[in-house]
C-alpha cells in the first residue's frame, strides 16, 4: 500500500508557539523551537520530518495559518 | 524523498488563503479565534464572493478581524452587529452579510439586536464564537460562564443562584421562525475544522439564497481568560463546555 | 413645480426623504413624532424607489441599523423624541467618529425622564454639545415649519455626505404635529449601486474589484494616531463653522434689542417682534437655523449694535450659554424660557424683554 | 383676513377633521393656513382641540392664547376656553350636555344642537359636519365651495362617495345654528 | 486611624464605597474601569457589610437596575467609561427626572465611537451639559488621585441624598489606573431598612404602614405640572450651585496667569506650575473640583486679577467654554488640549501658555 | 324580594377591592389592562401582601398604573422594568416586586432586560400583557402582532418575510433555567379571569417563596388600537390571537 | 331547587359604557342606559333585574371595576 | 529624594509587579509613591510598561516623559525608552535577545543577564527580581528590607512562603549587575 509522505513549512515570524499544531499531529512530527522568533515566541518545527504524512491536522487547527503541507504518494 | 522533493507546489494540499492578511494577529497563542478567522477566509475564497461580502466585527477581542480577512468590514458598537448587519443586508441584498460575536457581545448586551435580528430572518449568517469568558476586557463572566467557572467577576466561581445560568441561546434562537439553521461546532480538531466549515459554509449560502438567518455557535477556549495553556484549555473545553453545549445542529430547514 | 399641500411636519419628512432619493429608514414609534414611520409605512416607498422601511426593535437597534446602512454608503436616517434620541447617544458617538453620513430627526418632547410629550427645546445642550462620549459634533438643522421640516431634510441629506457627518434636524411636537402648506422638493432618484461606488469610495459596498477593502470603525488603539484621527475632525468641523452657519434676521437691521430663538419658539417671537415694533421699540429676531454651526459671528456683530439680548427657549436656559459665548461680554445677555411643555405668548415674550432689558 | 379659530370637544366627535377641512378650505381660497392640535396618549375619550389660523398674510405662531371663534363641544373645553375668546369674537357650541352654559356678554354666541338634530336624520357620521356649516354661516370666510373642495383633499379617495352627505350636513347645519347672544 | 494603603483609583472606589455602607453596585466590564467590579466580586462584600454587587447584561441595565435601587431608597452606584456611559443616558435623565440619589463613576476613554482605551476628558460636555435630555444637571466630582477617588465616592453619595440627585464621579484612566498612597474612609455601617424608611420617606420600601403609596416617576402629562417640577428642578440646582462649589487653589494668590485644569490634567498643569515659577512667571492652578457647580465665581474673580488664562484639557475644548462663560470677556481665556488618549507634557503646557498668553 | 332586600352589605358577593384606588383609570373603555389591574390588586389584598409590595410600571398604556393600585410604585424607562425590579427585589428580598409590562416593552425595547432577569432567576413576578400592539402610541406593531394585522406601521398587515414572525416570548423565556413559572391567560370571560387570577396569585408567591421568575402573559386586546369595539375585540383574540399564542401553561416547576 | 337572585350595583360615573358586562351576562340581565355620565359614557344598568343570578359574570370582565354584585338564595 | 524610573518589557515579565513592590518599598519608607501602567486589550504578548515615581514631596504628574532611570527588557522598550532616560540617568537592560544595544552615552548603562541566570538557576518565576536586585544595587534609593517588606504586601497571603525564594533572587541580581557604560 502506497504510503502518503509530507512535509510542512512553518511560517516562523508568524507562529505564536502555541503547541496546538503539536497537540494535533496524529505521527508527534512537531515540537517548539528553543530559539524564540522576534516576538518572543518559541516557533514550531518539524522535529521527526520524516513521520510526516502530510495530513494537514496540524495546519487545520493552527490559530495563526502558519502552517503550509505538502504531500505526496509515496 | 527529501523534504525538497515533497516541498514543491504542486505537492501543495493545504497553505493560507490568500483572502487571509498578512498581517498577525493580535490574539493570544493558540486562541480560537484565529482558527475561526481561517475557516470563514477559506469559505468566502471557495465561494468566490470576496467580493460581494461584507463582515460585521464585534466589540470584543475579534474587534480587529477587519485586519485580517481581505474584504469589506464594519466595526459595530458592543452588541449591535446584528443591527448593522440588518441594513447593509437589506440595503445591498445582492451581497454577502455576516457577524462575527462573541458570547458577551452576542449574548449580553447585543441580546435584543440578535434576537430580533434572528426573528425578522434577516439573510445574514451570525458567527457567534462563545469561549465562555470576556476575553478583550480581561477575562470576565459572560452570559455563557460555566457554573462554578472562575472569572476575574467570579472570581470564586459562577454561582448561579447569584450570577444566572449559563445562557444557551443558540437554543433560543432556533425556537424563532426567522432562523434557518443553528447550528454548535468547534475548532479543536482537525475534523472538527472540517465540520465547523461545512457548517460556516452552509451559513453563507444560506444567506445568499435568502433562506433566513444562520447562527454558527463555535464553543471555544480563551486560553488566556481562562488561565491555561492553549491545549489544557482545549481538553476543559471538552470535558466542561461540551456537555453544557453539546456540538451538532440544533436546527437546519 | 409641485403642487401645495397641506400636512404635519413629520408628514413632511417622510415625503421628503422619500423624494430626496433616501435609501433607508430605521424607526421606533415614540410620540410626538411617529407619523414620520407611518407615513413611510402607508406610502410604501419599497414599491417606488426602493427605499428600505424598517421598525426596529428598539432606538438603540435603529441607529445602529443607520450605522450599517450609512456605511454601505447608503443616505439613511431615523428619527425620534428626546427619551429615544438619549438611547441612540452611544451610536451617534460611533458614526461622528466614524464618519458617516446620516440624518437624525429629533421632534423633542419635554424632560427629563418619561417628562412630557408636550413640545420642548431642551435637548438643545444634548444635540449641540455632544451627548455622546468623546469630542463630535452634529450639524444641527433646527426648522421652524412645515415646509423647513421638508427642505431641511433634504439639506440635511446634503450636509451629512457633504461632511461625512451625521446631521440632526432638531424639531419640536409643535412643528411635527402641526399642518401647514408645503411645497414638497422634486423626486430625486435613488443612486445606483454603482453611484454609491463611485460617490462613496469609502463605503463598504462590497470589493468589487476594489483593490484595498473598506473598513468602517471608530477604533484606534494607537494614541498617537487617535489624536490625528480626532484633529482630523476638528479641522472638519472648523470647515463646517466656517461654510455651514445659517440663520434668519427679522428686523435686526435697525435693531436696538434683539431676540435670538430658535424653531417653534422663534415663529412665537416673530409675533413678539410685531407686537414690540408696534409700540415703536425696535426689535430684532435672529433666528439660527443651523444650531451647530452657530452663528456666533453675526450675533457678535449685533451685541455691538443692540442695547441687550434676549435669548427665548423652551427650556430653562441652554441656547443662551452659546449667545454669551458670542457676546463675551459686550452687551447685556438674559434669558427667558417657559418648560414642561408650556409656550410662552408673545405678550408674555414683550414683558420679560422689557423687565429684563429696558427696565 | 386672519381668523384664529379653536375647535374643542371630546375625541372622536371629529375635531381635528373638521379643523382639517377648514384648513384645506382655506388653502383652496390661497390663504396661508395652521392647524395645530392638541396632542395626548392615544387612549379613547378624552378631549381634543386643534386650532386653525386661515390668514392672507404669513402666520407667525401658530399656537394661539386667544381666538376670534371658539367651537365648542363639550363642557370641560367650554370651561377651558370660554375666557380666551377676544371680546367681540365668536363662541359656537352643541348644545348637548351642557350644565354650565356660556356666561359671557361681549362674544357672540350661538348654539347649534348638531348632535341632536344629526342623530334624528341619521346623519350622526357627519355631526362634524353640521357644526362647521353653523360656524360658516355666522363666519363665512370661506367660499363653500372651497369647503368642499377642501372636503375632498381631506377624505381618502375611497370615501369620496360620501361627499353628498356631507353637503348636506353642512347646509343643514346652516339652518339650525340659532343665536343665543349676539353683541351689538 | 485607617492604615495607608497603595492601590489604584478603580480599586479605591469599591473599597471606598463598600465602607461607606453602599447598598449596591451594579454594572458591566468595560476597560479602563473593570476593576471597579472586580475588586467588589473579589471582596464579595454580600458577605460583611450585605451590599449587593451585580453585573449586569449591560450597561442600559446597569443604569436602570441601579434607578431601581435608588427608587428604594438604598445607596447604590454603577460605573463605566466612556461608551458605557453614553448609553447610559436615558436613565440618567429618568433617575434625575424622578429625583433620586445615586453615584455614577466614568473612568473616560478617548473618542467619539470606539477610539481608544487610554485617558481622555472628552465626556466633560456629555457630564455637564446633560447628555441626557431634558433639562437636568448631574453634580459632577472631579478627583485627581487616587485618594480623591476613595473620598469623592464618599462625598458623592453626600451629595446624592442631600439633593436627591444623581452624582458623578468623571475621573479618566490614568486616575482609575494608577496606584498612590491612600487612606480609606472608615466603616460606615449600611443603613437599616428602618433608617431608610426614616432617611428617605419617599422611597419605594413597601407601604409598610405608610398611608400614602410611595410613587418614583418622572412623568408628568400635564404641561402647568410638568413646568412646576421642571422648575423646582431649577431651584435645586440653584441650590447645589451656590452650596457645593469645590475647587483647589495652586499658587494662585498673587497669579499674573491662570491656568484652568482639572482631574489628571491638572495633576500634570502642577508640574507646569512649578516650572512656571521656577522661571519667574507668576502662574497660578484653578483645579475645579466640582466640574458642575462650576466655580464661576471664583474664575470670575481671578479673571480681574490676571492677565490671562488658559484652559487644558485632555480634549478638544471644552471646560474653555465654561470659563470663558465665568470670564466674560474680561482678560482673555486661551485653550491647550491634547487627544485621543495623549498626554501633554508639563513643557509643552508651559510653551503653550507663554505663545498663547504671553507673547 | 326586591332590590333593596338583595342589595345589602351582607349579600355581597363582589366588589372593587378597595386596594384598586378612586381614580378613573384612563384606559379606553373595554380595555384589558383594566381587568388585569383588578385582579392584581384582588391577589395583593388576598395575600395580605399590600404593605410589602413593589410594582414596576411600563412605558406603554399601563405607565399611570401606580394611580390604580394603592402599593408602591417604580415606573420605569420603556423596556427597562425587569432591571429595576431585579434591584428592588434584590435590596429589599423581603418585598414582593412584580413588573407589569406591554409586550411592546418586554419584547422589544425590552428583550434584553426580560431575558437577563428571568435567566438570573430573579425573584420577581413579570406580569405581561399582550395585545399585539403598542396601544399607547397610537396602534403600532409590537412583536407579538399577528401575520396580516394591521397596523398604524403595517396598515397593510403585517408583512412577515419584511417584519418578522410574531415572536413567543414566553415560549423563549420557559427555556431558561431561572424561570419557574410560565403560563398564558386571557380575561376575556369570567372563567378565564378566574383561571388568570390564579396564575397571578401562584406567580406572587412563587416570588415571595423565592422560586425564581414567573411570568404571567395575559392575551389581551387593544380595541383602541384594533379598531373594534371591546366584543369585536374580544371576539378576534379568540379567533385569531389564541390559535398563534396558546393559553395555558407553558411551564411550571 | 333553590334559585339564586342576584342584583348588581354600577357606579355610574365609574362606567365607560364598554358593554363587556352586557356581554358577558349569562341571563342578558344588562343594557347600556341612553343617558350619558358626565365624561359622555352611556353606562350599564340592569335592564331585567329579575333576571339576575348573581354569578358576577359581568363583574369579573368589568375593566374598571364598577360593579358590585349582590347574591342571596331565594 | 526623587526617583522617576520606568520599567517595560514583554507582557509576562513580571514589569507591573516589579513597580508594584518597588512603589510598595518606598511606602513602607514613608516616601510618596505612584505607579502608573500602561494598559491596553487583554492580549497575551504584548509589550507592557510602568512608571514608577518615589519621592520625598507631593508627586504632581504621575505621567512621565523623562526617566531618572529604566528598566528594560527587550528590544522594543530600548527602542521607545532610551532617549527618554534624563541625561546622566541609568539604563539597565537584560541582555537576552536584543541585536540594538543601547547607544547613549550620557547615561550610565548596565546589563543583567537575569533571564539566562534565572533560569540557569532553576528560579525562571522570580526574573523580575533578579532585574530588581540588580536596579537596587545601583540606585540603592529603598533599602532591602523595605522591599521585602514591600514584597510581602504586594504578594497574596497565600504566596508568602515564596519570599525566601524572592529575597535570594533579589541578592543574587545584585551580584550579576555589570556595567557597560558609566559616566565619569
Ligand atoms: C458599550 C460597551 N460596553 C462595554 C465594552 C467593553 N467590552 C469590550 S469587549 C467586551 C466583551 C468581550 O467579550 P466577548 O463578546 O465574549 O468577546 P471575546 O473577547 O471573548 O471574544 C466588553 C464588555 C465596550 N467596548 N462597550
Ligand atoms: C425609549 C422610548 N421609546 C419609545 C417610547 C414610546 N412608547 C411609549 S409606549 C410604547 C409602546 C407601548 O406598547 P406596549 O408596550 O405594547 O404597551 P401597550 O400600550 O400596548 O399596553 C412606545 C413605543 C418611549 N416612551 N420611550
Ligand atoms: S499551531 Fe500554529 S501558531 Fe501554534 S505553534 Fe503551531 S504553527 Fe505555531
Ligand atoms: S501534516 Fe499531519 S503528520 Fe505532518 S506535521 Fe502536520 S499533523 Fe503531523
Ligand atoms: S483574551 Fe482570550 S479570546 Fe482574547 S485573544 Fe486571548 S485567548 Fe483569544
Ligand atoms: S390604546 Fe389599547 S391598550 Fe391602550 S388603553 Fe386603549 S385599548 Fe387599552
Ligand atoms: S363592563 Fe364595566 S365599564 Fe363596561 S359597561 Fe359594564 S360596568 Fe361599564
Ligand atoms: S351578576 Fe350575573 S346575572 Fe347578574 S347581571 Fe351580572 S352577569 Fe348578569
Ligand atoms: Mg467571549
Ligand atoms: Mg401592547
Amino acid at each position: 500500500m502506497a504510503k502518503n509522505r509530507g512535509a510542512v513549512v512553518i511560517d516562523t515570524e508568524r507562529c505564536k508557539g502555541c503547541q496546538l499544531c503539536k497537540e494535533a499531529c496524529p505521527s508527534k512530527v512537531l515540537n517548539m523551537n528553543i530559539d524564540a522568533n522576534s516576538k518572543g515566541y518559541h516557533y514550531a518545527y518539524m522535529e521527526t520530518a520524516e513521520a510526516c504524512t502530510g495530513c494537514a491536522s496540524c495546519a487545520y487547527v493552527c490559530p495563526d495559518a502558519c502552517i503550509t503541507v505538502y504531500r505526496v504518494k509515496n | 524523498m527529501t523534504l525538497e522533493e515533497i516541498i514543491k507546489p504542486e505537492n501543495q494540499v493545504y497553505g493560507k488563503t490568500p483572502l487571509l492578511t498578512e498581517t498577525p494577529m493580535h490574539y493570544c497563542p493558540g486562541c480560537s479565534h484565529g482558527v475561526v478567522h481561517k475557516l470563514i477566509a477559506e469559505v468566502i475564497e471557495e465561494m468566490n464572493i470576496a467580493d460581494k461580502t461584507v463582515g460585521i466585527a464585534p466589540v470584543g477581542c475579534a474587534v480587529f478581524a477587519y485586519n485580517y480577512i481581505d474584504i469589506d468590514w464594519q466595526e459595530a458598537a458592543h452588541g449591535r452587529a446584528p443591527a448593522l448587519a440588518t441594513a447593509a443586508k437589506r440595503l445591498n441584498p445582492e451581497n454577502c452579510v455576516f457577524t462575527y460575536q462573541g458570547d458577551g457581545d452576542l449574548a449580553a448586551i447585543g441580546t435584543a439586536e440578535t434576537i430580533h435580528a434572528c426573528n425578522r430572518g434577516e439573510n445574514i449568517a451570525i458567527f457567534f464564537i462563545n469561549n465562555g469568558i470576556y476575553g478583550m476586557t480581561g477575562g470576565q463572566m459572560a452570559p455563557t460562564t460555566l457554573e462554578g467557572m472562575k472569572t476575574a467577576t467570579c472570581p470564586n466561581g459562577r454561582d448561579v443562584s447569584m450570577e444566572g445560568y449559563p445562557l444557551k441561546i443558540s437554543e433560543m434562537l432556533a425556537l424563532l421562525d426567522g432562523t434557518c439553521y443553528v447550528t454548535r461546532q468547534a475548532v479543536h480538531t482537525a475534523a472538527s475544522t472540517v465540520r465547523a466549515k461545512k457548517a460556516i459554509r452552509k451559513a453563507l449560502e444560506n444567506s445568499m439564497a435568502s433562506k433566513g438567518t444562520s447562527i454558527v455557535e463555535v464553543v471555544s477556549t480563551c486560553n488566556s481568560g481562562w488561565k491555561m495553556t492553549p491545549h489544557q484549555a482545549n481538553k476543559w473545553m471538552v470535558e466542561n463546555m461540551f456537555p453544557a453545549y453539546p456540538l451538532g445542529d440544533i436546527k437546519d430547514r | 413645480m409641485e403642487e401645495i399641500k397641506l400636512m404635519k411636519g413629520n408628514e413632511a419628512v417622510a415625503e421628503a426623504a422619500i423624494r430626496c432619493g433616501c435609501d433607508g429608514y430605521f424607526g421606533y414609534p415614540i410620540t410626538p413624532q411617529s407619523e414620520i414611520l407611518e407615513t413611510l409605512m402607508a406610502l410604501e416607498p419599497w414599491k417606488t424607489t426602493g427605499m428600505v422601511v424598517l421598525q426596529a426593535e428598539s432606538e438603540t437597534a435603529s441607529i445602529n441599523m443607520v450605522y450599517g446602512g450609512a456605511g454601505c454608503g447608503k443616505k439613511v436616517m431615523t428619527s425620534s423624541s428626546s427619551p429615544g434620541i438619549s438611547l441612540m447617544q452611544e451610536g451617534l458617538s460611533y458614526i461622528a467618529g466614524a464618519e458617516l453620513p446620516c440624518v437624525v430627526v429629533n421632534v423633542t418632547r419635554g424632560g427629563p425622564g418619561l417628562g412630557t410629550i408636550q413640545p420642548s427645546q431642551a435637548d438643545y445642550f444634548q444635540t449641540v454639545k455632544g451627548g455622546g462620549h468623546g469630542d463630535y459634533k452634529l450639524i444641527t438643522l433646527a426648522p421652524a415649519s412645515v415646509q423647513e421640516m421638508a427642505d431641511h431634510t433634504v439639506l440635511a441629506f446634503d450636509l451629512a455626505f457633504k461632511y461625512r457627518n451625521p446631521v440632526m434636524v432638531l424639531s419640536d411636537g409643535i412643528i411635527g404635529q402641526m399642518m401647514e402648506k408645503v411645497q414638497l422638493p422634486p423626486y430625486q432618484p435613488r443612486l445606483t449601486d454603482e453611484q454609491v461606488r463611485e460617490k462613496c469610495p469609502w463605503a463598504t459596498t462590497g470589493k468589487h474589484g476594489r483593490k484595498q477593502q473598506n473598513v468602517i470603525t471608530s477604533l484606534e488603539l494607537r494614541s498617537e494616531e487617535m489624536e490625528k484621527i480626532n484633529n482630523r475632525l476638528q479641522e472638519k468641523y472648523n470647515q463646517v463653522e466656517q461654510n455651514e452657519v445659517r440663520f434668519e434676521e427679522y428686523f435686526c437691521d435697525d435693531a436696538e434689542y434683539l431676540i435670538t430663538a430658535f424653531g417653534s419658539c422663534a415663529r412665537i417671537c416673530q409675533k413678539t417682534i410685531e407686537i414690540l415694533r408696534s409700540e415703536g421699540i425696535k426689535a430684532g429676531l435672529l433666528r439660527p437655523i443651523t444650531l451647530y454651526p452657530f452663528p456666533t459671528e453675526a450675533i457678535a456683530k449685533f451685541a455691538k449694535q443692540v442695547k441687550g439680548i434676549l435669548s427665548v427657549e423652551l427650556n430653562a436656559g441652554q441656547m443662551v450659554e452659546d449667545v454669551r459665548l458670542a457676546v463675551n461680554g459686550v452687551t447685556p445677555v438674559e434669558f427667558y424660557g417657559r418648560q414642561g411643555g408650556m409656550t410662552p405668548t408673545p405678550d408674555e415674550v414683550v414683558k420679560a424683554l422689557k423687565s429684563k432689558l429696558i427696565k | 383676513m386672519k381668523e384664529e379659530i379653536i375647535i374643542a370637544g371630546f375625541g372622536g366627535q371629529g375635531v381635528l377633521s373638521m379643523g382639517k377641512i377648514l384648513a384645506y378650505s382655506g388653502l383652496m381660497q390661497g390663504k396661508e393656513v395652521s392647524w395645530m392640535p392638541s396632542y395626548g396618549p392615544e387612549q379613547r375619550g378624552g378631549t381634543a382641540n386643534v386650532t386653525v389660523i386661515l390668514s392672507d398674510e404669513r402666520i407667525s405662531s401658530p399656537i394661539l392664547y386667544e381666538f376670534d371663534t371658539a367651537i365648542i363641544l363639550n363642557q370641560p373645553s367650554l370651561d377651558k376656553f370660554e375666557s380666551r375668546i377676544k371680546p367681540g369674537g365668536t363662541l359656537i357650541y352643541d348644545g348637548h350636555g351642557f350644565v354650565r352654559p356660556p356666561k359671557r356678554t361681549d362674544i357672540n354666541i350661538y348654539r347649534i344642537d348638531a348632535l341632536e338634530q344629526s342623530i334624528a336624520l341619521n346623519m350622526a357620521k357627519t355631526f362634524n359636519m353640521f357644526i362647521l356649516g353653523g360656524f360658516l354661516k355666522v363666519r363665512p370666510i370661506v367660499k363653500i365651495e372651497d369647503v368642499l373642495l377642501g372636503l375632498k383633499k381631506s377624505l381618502p379617495e375611497r370615501h369620496h362617495h360620501l361627499l353628498p352627505q356631507n353637503e348636506k350636513a353642512l347646509r343643514k347645519g346652516m339652518e339650525i345654528l340659532v343665536p343665543v347672544h349676539v353683541i351689538a
